[in-house]
């Protein structure tokens, strides 16, 4: 495939990855923000090339991993309507909420189906007029044209069965949550480029500068992140602070604009609790006043009831780069893929995931938390 | 029903962990292990245990090999076969893995009320063509119907007898350390045709199933004289979780070469673009043969003669000192990571 | 999160706002992929695809700079380097 | 796919009549039969058309039984049985009636999404008491996971092999003028006692299932050297079903006596008040055997000793000059009348 | 089984059979009305115990048998629509309509369910009260109590989704229209004992007497046939043309009043179709104007359109006793159970289907039509 | 048509109008049946069933007639019969 196959060459690779032992001097860690990236180092065993001196920690960037538990029992039990067509993307089906997930409501009963699209739940409202379709608009910056221009195309169609759970968040406040948190690590960080591709990267400038930490935006292939932890580790090495963006190919500095605007159109920042992280102020998305006939909380009229986490999950540590899977005491016995305990070990982007798929075994994974 | 009781209190079924049967429990992932070691359990059946494609049986002066598959395929027609090519491959070619040569199958048909009756004359046409091309017979069968809404068109489940005619111990307790692995040619192809036809996810492609009959070439490698350890094809799950199977089942280690995986440029941009990793996706035309090291130039010049296996290459091999019971893969960069069996099926990773 | 694949546009189906779609290739897969959000986009431009939906245009000069950046990076090593044959 | 084209233009199945699949084909009458031979046309086998309960087949140096039947009963349990002790006797049962001792079976599971894995715990604990009360191993198995919606709870297909320890060619063929129809107990039970919690039709009764295996009667007939010429079970369609399809396959005349066939007044009473008639109320756990006049006493006596059989009795005989491939019964009044197929599942006659 | 085990006795049935033949110096036609005696004429082999003069043909008793094609449309048509569970007995599902059963209809996906009572009907309505649910309302007097009950139970439920498809029909009207038809040879008949058991034998009385024809009220065991069939051929046999009722221990002159008041509430004659013998005027029962709520004809608004039924079927001419089964071209080759052309093939009390089934191939059946 | 089957009834479960109700006994089997149009049938008393409704008492008394016609009618005949042992 053209622009994949090119960034995936070994020998490219491997010069990457002698560069970045050359110019590496002290111990530096560094956080790739996106799941996404998280799920291509390990894939493509990423960390294994860099010098044992480079610890890299995953960041909260996956948003199954931290929607939370409130949000997953509204979701259950709106899904768990009569006549409701609930649509999700495939990994939030295994979510535990405090009862279940959503595939169990399936096995009761529910019509709980998985798109690729939101679009795709768009067509299913206007095939089933006597049904409900509601759509889980998790994600990111990155996703959320395409929740947008959901409810813009309902709006047009002028479907009324139609409407989002909407959990959106976005990533620059998490990021400084995870800066301004007593026990960071982080030195510098891996932007996610695909949230970068949307957004454009002018907000990382000030947090770049504020705390000190270089930011670069990186793309998803095994060459764009040996760059972007070339690119970040020399700054550091240089005392450098600056956001850089080694994504070219699909980011510009104001992001794509076409975009933003129906962002801006449907959506405004509102505060959203993480899981695992709490409560951050505008830090996510909601609904504006014209467009809340498709919010499904209020159509449905569920509350957001506040759960207590499992007490032995440390995700919040986990997904703000404080603490590594292995530390956590339930991880691997207690807590599986099979019976998660904290939504990291759900998707196949989340930390403690990806830890205990790919590298239970392995000996040699002191290096990566 | 005597000896119920006794059966009773030690019911393994994980019923704590699940109260209920999820998809995932079909998944091919690690649901669906957990639950076969459940019934294996109860059981009590040293056969069931083997995990391997069928059971081994010595009846009489004969050994033969047994093995049954459930077909619930949607949809029932896709490209490249249909559910009942599909039931005759996957029926023999467990056979084939047995090292037996199949001869009998049984078909039993679950039929939802309703049915177009011109769809069921394709499926047993279909049934019976495969049949003849795989050198097997259709010798007992049965015909449930069941009211509509308790159905899907049409279920298959279909057992298979083969003969054993050579005295090779063949499975998961024959690998041992320094054999290699080689792969019967392209992966993905089944999963990926499946993906493209099923409802919400659809997209154009020219993949098809790679649904095909593989008693052929193993009938050839016993011929030749091949020493052959394991044997099995990759269905549900696919490469990876076949050979998972055979490395837990062997306390063995098989390592990986991704870049000696061969998946065709259409399967590999399918998977980038719904997030699925090929070696996961399922097959039902390709198996994987263990076979120490110095039979394999002979084995891949057998399998190379075969259409079917005209692909067949070295891409692994058994290792003592790793860990115990998993495979690892040499990933394109030359790093290694663990290939681990996923919990129910693997769904497309779009956010 | 946030998976985007690279895919090339072939056809544009559809012009209207909102339901601006193009038939997209991803290495001979084809799939209808709304475009909406690239409305600078034509047939023959690659575009990176997140949930069925263009989210930009791939910049083709820029896509070699990954290697231009290894080789400069290479070239200046060399030079630091005494070794250097 | 090669050959398929050569049986594309012959399609053999009832395609005009029925465009689409009924529950009657699947209800053991005359719709089912159709279908029956039209997969035997196609599949082309001899041994399917043979119409015996099981094919007999010689593998190397041996003679096995092979035998597959789907279980899709409701309730899943019933007063007497449930689906897994069903699908075991009717696999052994029709293994004994191929004159085999039952040895191995495979069990195949289409399941529910949302069964309750309870359900299925208890459903596979009987399965196995059932297997070892019938001195039977489950040595492969399969499981399958559907959306809910697309099954109904449990489906299971199993499938049986048996050993045929001796040369005796028991089946319809064998069947001769002047043979005697042994029956080796009162009919009807398990009809009834599923009609009995079925949704719709309820009504309290101490009737239980008579589901159970056979296997110890036959060998014991067998190992004592009584002359088999066929042996069938009765389930779908009843006794009257059974003993059509061996006139129909010998080509000869069965006369039954109505008087001489075991009833319990309970079954007897359900039948009036559903309108049934009791000759085709499905049964689970009785078979008749076709013998010799001479052999009928020492039969008899052989199938009295044990319990699931001690009912045996004599109730009709084969005639050569009666209309070709049909039971006549000899009614209570002493007049004649033939049974003939329905042609689906019996309904219950109300008005 | 008290009071059915004793009427079955087989000495007792020789015995009546001896004193019939005794009796009997010439050939005589006598009618059984109703299928369900039919039914046990066939499963009894009773025509074989009588002597070769007597000829038993197969009345028009049978509801499958008579209820019109256009009916059948109907109900097929009502039992196709959306939301609609259609309850029937068991036997109308294989009736053939113009296109196809209602089997065929549950084929394709419509809710079509047998029930063994029309109460059962009720029950089902009130558990959903978000489906229409149609009862198929057919049968002769025996059956119209109980679907009276059925409206009147529903009516005082204050149900609103319970309706039924009345084909209900009288057997005297269809007595009448077999002795005015010109081929007429029913010389006697054996009159429907539950028939009875509901309105009683004085509106046979006028009958008898005005065609000169014994009717004998007759149950439905051996011995009762037998007894019938005896006192029906004495009364020949010596000139006489009365109404005697066999059937004491469960007929009575005046019949069931409560359930006569129970029909009167809620039904009206009404004339009907009948297939295969056409339009009888005051034939049947229809819904009386109080009750039409309850008529589904009325609520889905289904037409009937009259149809030609198939141009080989000899129905008419079966049901009336004019022909037999065997004269009709079809019987057995282009019409069978399984692909019935004509009603009477389908019901297993249907004259054509009961010859079929008992009497294809025995030798000795020339004496029964 | 009309099948309608002796039960005895061995218990009433409900008297009202249109409902009232009894279990009934048929050789063993037991079903609940409606008796709106048997008012006078008590608990041991058999009745008609025809779908699930109960058309008549049987008249225990008229029950023997059967048996009874058939002795008088033999017995006629052995009257008639010059050749009667
Ligand atoms: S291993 Fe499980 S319990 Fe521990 S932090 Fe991760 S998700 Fe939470
Ligand atoms: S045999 Fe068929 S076609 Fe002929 S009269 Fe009877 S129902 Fe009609
Ligand atoms: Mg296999
Ligand atoms: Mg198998
Ligand atoms: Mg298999
Ligand atoms: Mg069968
Ligand atoms: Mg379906
Ligand atoms: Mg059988
Ligand atoms: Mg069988
Ligand atoms: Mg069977
Ligand atoms: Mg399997
Ligand atoms: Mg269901």
């Amino acid at each position: 495939m053209k622009f994949i196959d090119e960034y995936r060459d070994r020998e490219a690779a491997l010069r990457y990855a002698r560069q970045i032992a050359k110019i590496t001097t002290r111990p530096w860690t560094i956080m790739e923000v996106c799941g996404g990236q998280t799920h291509a180092i390990v894939r493509f065993g990423i960390d294994e090339l860099l010098p044992p001196d480079i610890t890299l920690v995953h960041g909260p960037g996956c948003p199954v991993c931290v929607t939370p538990v409130e949000l997953i029992d509204q979701a259950i039990a709106i899904a768990s309507m009569p006549g409701v067509i609930f649509c999700s993307f495939g990994d939030m089906l295994r979510v535990p909420g405090t009862q279940g997930d959503l595939f169990s409501v399936k096995a009761r009963g529910g019509d709980v189906r998985i798109v690729y699209s939101p679009l795709d739940a768009v067509r299913l409202a206007a095939q089933h007029p006597d049904r409900e379709v509601v759509f889980f608009a998790v994600g990111f910056e990155t996703t959320a044209p395409a929740n947008a221009l959901a409810v813009l195309q309902a709006h047009q169609m002028g479907l009324k069965n139609f409407s989002i759970l909407v959990a959106h968040v976005l990533v620059p406040p998490a990021m400084e949550a995870i800066l301004q948190s007593p026990g960071n690590r982080v030195q510098g960080f891996l932007a996610a480029g695909h949230v970068c591709t949307v957004m454009g990267y002018q907000e990382y400038e000030p947090i770049a500068r504020k705390y000190r930490v270089p930011i670069v935006v990186t793309g998803f292939e095994p060459l764009d992140l040996l760059q972007g932890l070339y690119m970040c580790i020399r700054q550091l090495e240089e005392g450098r602070c600056e956001v850089e963006n080694q994504y070219t190919r699909s980011v510009r500095r104001q992001g794509n604009r076409a975009a933003q605007q129906h962002i801006q159109e449907v959506f405004e920042v509102v505060p959203r609790k993480w899981r695992g992280i709490g409560e951050l102020p505008r830090s996510g998305l909601g609904l504006r006043a014209p467009y809340q006939a498709y919010d499904a909380m209020r159509k449905f009229g569920v509350v957001a009831r506040t759960v207590e986490v499992h007490s032995e999950c440390i995700a919040g540590e986990v997904l703000q780069g404080a603490r590594k899977p292995t530390d956590c005491p339930a991880f691997g016995t207690r807590c599986t893929p099979e019976q998660p305990l904290g939504a990291p070990m759900v998707s196949s982007e989340g930390a403690c995931a990806a830890y205990y798929r790919y590298r239970r075994f392995t000996q040699k994974h002191a290096e990566t938390p | 029903m005597s000896g119920e009781t006794d059966f009773m209190p030690t019911c393994p079924l994980p019923l704590q962990q699940y109260p209920q049967v999820l998809l995932a429990h079909g998944g091919g992932g690690r649901l669906m292990h957990q639950l076969i070691d459940a019934f294996a359990a109860t059981f009590a059946s040293a056969e069931l245990n083997r995990r391997h494609d069928g059971a081994t049986l010595r009846i009489g002066r004969e050994r033969l090999a047994f093995t049954t598959d459930a077909f619930v395929v949607q949809p029932l027609f896709f490209p490249g076969g249909d559910i009942g090519r599909l039931a005759v491959c996957g029926t023999v070619n467990d056979l084939a893995m047995c090292g037996a040569r199949p001869l009998y199958l049984s078909v039993s048909f679950i039929l939802e009320e309703g049915l177009p009756m011109e769809t069921l004359g394709r499926v047993v046409q279909s049934l019976q063509a495969t049949a003849r091309e795989a050198s097997v017979q259709i010798v007992t069968g049965d015909t449930k119907v069941v009211d509509r809404g308790k159905g899907d068109g049409i279920f298959i489940s279909m057992a298979g007898l083969g003969l054993i005619e050579h005295s090779q111990p063949i499975g998961p307790e024959a690998v041992r350390p320094g054999d290699v692995v080689l792969l019967s040619g392209d992966i993905g192809r089944h999963g990926i045709a499946i993906m493209a036809v099923r409802e919400g996810l659809s997209f154009e492609t020219t993949i098809e199933s790679d649904c095909a009959p593989l008693t052929t070439p193993v009938l050839k490698l016993l011929k030749a004289g091949v020493e052959l350890h394991c044997l099995r094809d990759l269905t549900r799950g696919g490469l990876a979780a076949a050979l998972i199977e055979i490395a837990q089942a062997s306390g063995l280690t098989i390592e990986l070469d991704e870049t000696a995986i061969p998946i065709r440029p259409e399967v590999q941009s399918a998977c980038e673009l719904l997030g699925l990793d090929p070696l996961y996706v399922a097959n039902e035309g390709r198996f994987v043969a263990i076979v120490p090291e110095a039979e394999a130039a002979r084995a891949l010049a057998v399998l190379q003669t075969e259409p079917v296996s005209a692909g067949a290459c070295l891409v692994g091999r058994v290792i003592q000192n790793g860990p115990v019971g998993f495979v690892t893969l040499r990933t394109s960069l030359g790093t290694t990571r663990v290939l681990d069996l996923f919990s129910g099926e693997q769904l497309p990773r779009i956010c | 999160m946030c998976l985007a694949v690279p895919g090339k546009i072939v056809a544009i189906l559809d012009n209207e706002p909102l339901t601006r779609r193009g038939k997209v290739d991803f290495g001979g897969i084809q799939k209808e992929i709304n475009l909406t959000f690239v409305p600078e986009a034509r047939e023959g431009d690659y575009v990176m695809v997140h949930v069925g939906i263009a989210i930009s245009v791939v910049d083709e000069a820029e896509a070699h700079r990954v290697f231009e950046y290894l080789r400069q990076i290479d070239e200046l090593d060399e030079l630091n380097s005494p070794d250097a044959s």
